[in-house]
């Protein structure tokens, strides 16, 4: 077993352990913080896999530079549209 | 207008250049060769070019006169629809990266070919299919959405808008393979001793067209596929009528369109680089400055895109963010104009005809540049939203930035692509004829804009008729220059006078090669001991 | 001939500069694929931003149970693909081309769920789109979230039907000893490709199942 | 969220005090360069309070970037001249930019375009946001025509009539495609969404009747999809508001010209609209109309008024153009492909009409363009007003 199998089999571990944790909070009724903490959990397993599994950071400069930016860009394009639906100005309703 | 002959015996005997070796049609078929794609792409993106045009000659033959001229409204739609899709995806696009980028790009860089050249050869066959499925639209009746296929109505119309749109998806998928290739060939092929800033200028607006085709087609390719989805299997993401918003589809779409412009802008503004250096025998009034322009343009461009939408009833707070960004993204563009008349400063300047298309695509990108500064503000684009003198904008800024300078590029590079040399003084009458018809053309669109012409329109009050009938008998010269450009050029292919290594006396890399360049483009590894402009005297 | 000449192409100076080529194109195509699902997740966050509360009653009538077990069945996919990596590392080609089988089982067992899930939803009248016939949820809401499912789910299946072919050929190649200790790149490339299959399905999972 | 939906409002509210424009404050001269300007830029007239200062905030962007590019332009021709080639291999000295000379270009600019956005953009909440007490009107786009509703129940069609001098607030949707509501004169436009609201305001000066263009493709009728402005004292407004329905005789009596503004139907040449009569002929007496109207009210057939060009989805839930080739069809095989929600009983016609009769009927069809009255006032959008 050498040290870089043993921190695959680590990860996977600890993910599955995340997964059952995402499960059980799903079971918490009307629990305010419930996207957040899905969406929280779901970004640490996500950094899991590319870090570890993807061996992200042993990687080059260059290729972590274009991963990042496509995964900055998908964030703009997500944030603006989302900002766009959330403030447009409902007009006063039809009077009579 | 003097003649730049630089009197040089040539190198070997003209037998052994990639245009002969390897012999016979096949060998063109199965080429990895990035010189042969360089040129089927010149050859297919030129046909795309002459089929867009005779569209575009329909449509302002068809607006000569108020109401039916030549076509009905049905047909109408579809011509523009075409004109647009052929142009911007099967010419605009992949025209100057594709063609004098795989050429280029391993000769400016030193090195044998690109990093994956069955990747290479590849997107050559994705683009034949993609335009193969397009021409297929074609062939069924066209579309007549526009090349921006809004829903609802992109769901609606029975028309092929099915074809058209998975056509363009899969040529995104060529152009994603073509923009991996060429980033990737930057970042390893680099000859011996070319460190960042000592590459040519258009081997950075490569590498930044092809960041951008990168990350912008995969959400060009996911808007369409849902436009086809829904036309064909009624699976409205964006129907209303399903409770879909049709404003998200056009985030997608201008996430994509807006870099898009620049994936047709950037590559010209490389060409124009390497032409005003060597035409003016001068290093480039700041290299760093057209470098860090390049960049920015490639990353602020796409913050931009929201200002396609200024009245499509976005909200008032995205309108002023996008607003704002866009006033950024102009800084860099007008940053460039400026280094290149700084760049003819002090220069030793020889009027050929790549350095008059550079005097054109000045002028014209300037001006199609400013109305676009003009139209991001806010109040005024309110006004001016799909009216003519959005036509006239883009027109300027892609007929008269980018198809100029594809032109000086055609008449730049062609001694090094084919070993010949272009009749001059056809040339410059060529340049003169394609400058009027355009301004002819499109002058009198900015002022059918102003006076709230809007686009797209099939029939028009007649008060508008007199700038239509002036702007179609432009088009007619437009045309007319085009068709004698490829007339001189095509003669010039067999029967042009032998171009020498060096015919223009240039310091940048790709003169080292013989003309037309051997099979692996040098004869020895070169190494780069100098940067690629340094015209100046020992004592500077 | 030595190791390097049997895999050097003519145009690389080394084995090193060219595996770093191929890691790095192979980056650059996932950053577009990132892209092409992200455009997907905008339209999902910007619909979530509208409709709320018919998104959060709909996510309710999604089978919480099979989705978890496809959750658990491409990590634990991922993981084998990842150890198969290291095997091939080790040298030892037998076991990474069993692992790599494996992970190819697993993705067809995600499949087999994913269709139990379809049809239960065409049993129930979710269609997507316009077709939608689905009493218990007659708001528009529940009409684009279920299309957005479909297309989502769907486009990442797709993808996983990609990866089982991927990760079958790679264990056919392992098998027949193509990979050294030295040059295994496609396995590495076609691990990329499965690990970031799996990390789509980690969003898609909360988006579709957990967020009410 | 909420905070940031009600900032628009606070920053058009101050701003909305100083109307008065920049070339106004010049006086006489002002005006005459403003009207100059405008003629020779093409421009419409300027006849809302908001188009007077968008159009000075244009002659400001022009002539401030015709100045750099002539600046341009000369230096790039002078350097053309002076600095030609004279000798073969002629060596040039190294120029290298001043980092200062850069970043001033960079920075100055910048600035400059920052504040024109700045201009801009309040110029831009200005019209978008409403001011308070502007009389409220619904503007629902259908394909190729405009519907106007009124608070107090009165609504028309093709013709917006307002009140000249008062604000008037436009809540703008559409019952199946995007359109686009496009007045050159008062220099606004919004965008019609089928399933949403979405609003922009103007106040008309003067009297007078002013064109209204669709401006975002919607089919084969987009470029006819015209409307008309017709902007009343506020006295004769409310006299159209209890009923009166003024002909265009009435109106020119108030000076107001509604024919000028656009031209008529479909200039049909001569000899299509003889074909035309030719063919509302054959259509009576081949007893086509005893199951089709012509005034856009269902019957046994579909009706033919706007039937032409338009996009109908058959039995089978094929949709289909309704152009010549179809019509044709349905006449010589009406059994092929009905249009759903019809009775598949018409009889075929094969062998009973000639080829220059079909055509006739094909061109009377093409004439029955334009408004189908409608059922009922402009109803909400689908989805009702969203929350």
């Amino acid at each position: 077993m050498t040290r870089e199998a043993r921190r695959v089999w680590i990860t996977w571990i600890v993910l599955l352990l995340l997964a059952g944790l995402t499960f059980a909070l799903s079971f918490i009724p009307s629990d305010p913080f419930a996207t957040p903490v899905a969406l929280g959990i779901a970004m640490v397993k996500a950094v899991l896999v590319v870090a570890v599994f993807m061996e992200f950071l042993d990687a080059r400069a260059t290729p972590r530079l274009a991963f990042v930016v496509s995964l900055l860009l998908a964030a703009i394009l997500t944030t603006l549209a989302t900002v766009d639906v959330l403030t447009r100005r409902v007009p006063a309703l039809p009077p009579g | 207008m003097s003649t730049v002959e630089v009197v040089v015996p040539l190198s070997r005997p003209a037998g052994d250049s990639y245009l002969e070796v390897p012999r016979g049609f096949r060998s063109w078929l199965v080429t990895t060769d990035h010189k042969r794609i360089g040129v089927i792409f010149l050859f297919a993106t030129s046909a795309a070019l002459v089929l867009g045009g005779v569209f575009a000659l329909l449509l302002r033959a068809e607006l000569l006169t108020p109401g039916r001229t030549i076509v009905g409204p049905l047909a109408y739609n579809r011509f523009f629809t075409l004109h647009g899709v052929i142009m911007v995806w099967l010419f605009m696009i992949p025209s100057i990266p594709s063609a004098f980028g795989n050429f280029l790009l391993p000769i400016m860089l030193g090195a044998k070919d690109v990093a994956f050249p069955r990747l290479n050869r590849a997107s050559v066959y994705v683009y034949a299919a993609g335009a193969v499925i397009v021409l297929s639209g074609l062939v069924l009746g066209g579309a007549d959405t526009g090349w921006t296929f809004y829903p609802p109505y992109s769901g609606r119309t029975p028309t092929s808008v099915a074809p058209i749109a998975l056509g363009v998806f899969v040529l995104g998928i060529s152009t994603i393979m073509t923009a991996i290739n060429f980033i990737v060939t930057t970042h390893t092929l680099r000859a011996e001793g070319m460190g960042w800033m000592r590459m040519p200028l258009f081997v950075w607006t490569i590498y930044a067209t092809s960041i951008i085709q990168l990350l912008a087609t995969p959400v060009l390719g996911m808007a369409l596929l849902l436009v086809a989805l829904d036309h064909a299997f009624r699976l409205g993401v964006f129907d209303p009528t399903v409770g879909g918003d049709p404003i998200l589809y056009q985030h997608l779409f201008w996430f994509y369109s807006h870099p898009a412009v620049y994936i047709m802008i950037l590559p010209a503004m490389g060409v124009v680089s390497e032409v005003v250096c060597t035409f003016a025998r001068k290093n480039p009034f700041s290299y760093t400055a057209i470098v860090v322009a390049t960049l920015g343009i490639a990353f602020v461009g796409f913050l931009t895109w929201g200002h396609h939408m200024f009245v499509a009833g976005m909200s008032e707070l995205d309108v002023g963010i996008f607003g704002a960004l866009s006033m950024f993204v102009a800084i860099f563009s007008a940053i460039k104009v400026f280094t290149w008349v700084g760049t003819l400063y002090r220069g030793s300047i020889s009027l050929d005809a790549p350095l008059l298309y550079l005097y054109e695509f000045l002028f014209l990108f300037g001006v199609g540049g400013m109305s676009g500064v003009a139209l991001a503000s806010p109040s005024l684009d309110v006004h001016w939203h799909d009216t003519y003198f959005v036509v006239a904008h883009f027109h300027f800024v892609m007929v008269g930035g980018t198809i100029t300078a594809w032109l000086a590029a055609l008449h730049y590079w062609f001694p090094k692509m084919f070993g010949r040399h272009y009749p001059q003084r056809v040339a410059a009458l060529g340049t003169l004829l394609v400058f009027m018809g355009f301004l002819g053309t499109f002058v009198p669109q900015f002022l059918l804009g102003n006076a709230g012409m809007p686009r797209r329109y099939y029939d028009y009050p007649p008060e508008y008729q007199a700038l239509h009938v002036l702007s179609t008998m432009g088009s007619w010269a437009l045309g007319g220059g085009l068709l004698l450009t490829a007339v001189y050029l095509v003669a010039a292919l067999r029967g042009g006078r032998r171009a020498g290594t060096n015919p223009w006396g240039s310091r940048s890399f790709e003169w080292d090669t013989p003309s037309p360049p051997p099979q692996h483009n040098f004869t020895e590894q070169p190494v780069i001991a100098r940067g690629p402009y340094d015209y100046a005297r020992e004592e500077g | 001939m030595t190791e390097t000449e049997t895999h050097l192409q003519a145009h690389f100076a080394d084995l090193a500069k060219q595996t770093h080529a191929a890691r790095f194109g192979m980056w650059t195509f996932l950053g577009s694929e990132v892209l092409f699902f992200g455009s997907l997740f905008a339209l999902y966050a910007s619909y979530r931003a509208e409709y709320g509360d018919a998104f959060s009653r709909a996510v309710r009538h999604t089978d919480l149970l099979l989705g978890s077990a496809n959750t658990a069945i491409l990590i634990t996919a991922s993981f084998l693909v990842a150890l198969a990596v290291g095997e091939l590392r080790a040298g030892s080609d037998r076991r990474a081309a069993a692992l790599l089988l494996a992970g190819a089982a697993l993705g067809v067992a995600f499949m087999a769920l994913k269709g139990i899930e379809y049809a239960h939803h065409f049993r129930d009248g979710i269609y997507p789109g316009v077709h939608y016939r689905y009493a218990a949820l007659p708001e528009e809401g529940a009409k684009i979230f279920f299309t957005l499912y479909y297309l989502m789910t769907g486009l990442h299946a797709l993808h996983v039907v990609g990866g089982i072919v991927l990760l079958l050929a790679l264990a056919w190649m392992a098998r027949r000893g193509r990979f050294t200790a030295r040059w295994h790149t496609p396995a590495e490339l076609g691990g990329l490709y499965w690990h970031l299959v799996d990390v789509v399905w980690i969003f898609l999972w909360p988006a579709f199942y957990l967020l009410h | 969220m909420l905070a940031l939906r009600q900032a628009p409002e606070g920053i058009a509210r101050a701003e909305a005090a100083d109307s008065t424009s920049a070339l106004a404050g010049l006086g006489e001269v002002g005006d005459a360069l403003n009207q100059a300007l405008r003629r020779i830029l093409f421009l419409p007239e300027q006849a809302s309070t908001f188009a007077a200062r968008v159009d000075q905030l244009h002659y400001f962007e022009l002539g401030l970037m015709s100045g750099i590019a002539a600046v341009l332009g000369c230096a790039g021709i002078w350097f053309a001249f002076r600095y030609r080639r004279r000798a073969e291999g002629e060596r040039t000295p190294r120029v290298v930019a001043p980092l200062w000379l850069e970043l001033g270009i960079a920075g100055g600019l910048l600035g400059l375009f920052l504040f024109w956005w700045l201009i801009g953009y309040r110029q831009y909440l200005h019209a978008k946001v409403a001011p308070a007490g502007a009389l409220e009107v619904y503007v629902t786009g259908k394909q190729w025509m405009w519907e106007f509703a009124y608070p107090r129940g009165r609504n028309s069609q093709g013709v917006l009539f307002v009140p000249a001098g008062r604000p008037v607030k436009l809540l703008v949707t559409s019952r199946d495609v995007i359109h686009s509501f496009y007045v050159p004169a008062f220099r606004i436009k919004q965008d019609a969404v089928p399933g949403r609201y979405t609003t922009i305001w103007f106040q008309a000066r003067t009297a007078g009747a002013y064109r209204v263009f669709c401006t975002e493709l919607c089919g084969v009728g987009h470029s006819r999809m015209w409307g008309k402005v017709v902007a009343l004292a506020p006295g004769d407004f409310e006299r159209w508001l209890a009923g009166w329905n003024p002909d265009a005789a009435d109106l020119r009596r108030l000076g107001i010209d509604l024919d000028g503004v656009l031209p008529g139907d479909v200039p049909a040449d001569e000899e299509e609209a003889d074909l035309a009569r030719e063919g509302q002929r054959v259509a009576a007496v081949r007893g086509c109309l005893r199951c089709h109207t012509v005034d856009g009210t269902p019957y046994i057939g579909p009706t033919w008024r706007g039937l032409y060009g338009s996009v109908e989805t058959m039995t089978t839930g094929e949709r289909v153009f309704v152009d010549e080739a179809y019509i044709t069809e349905s006449m010589m095989d009406p059994l092929a492909r009905i249009v759903a929600g019809y009775p598949a009983d018409m009889p075929s016609y094969q062998g009973l009409i000639s080829a220059p009769e079909t055509a006739a009927i094909i061109e009377y069809m093409k004439t029955l363009w334009g408004p189908v009255p409608p059922d009922s006032v402009a109803p909400p959008p689908p989805g009702g007003v969203p929350r």
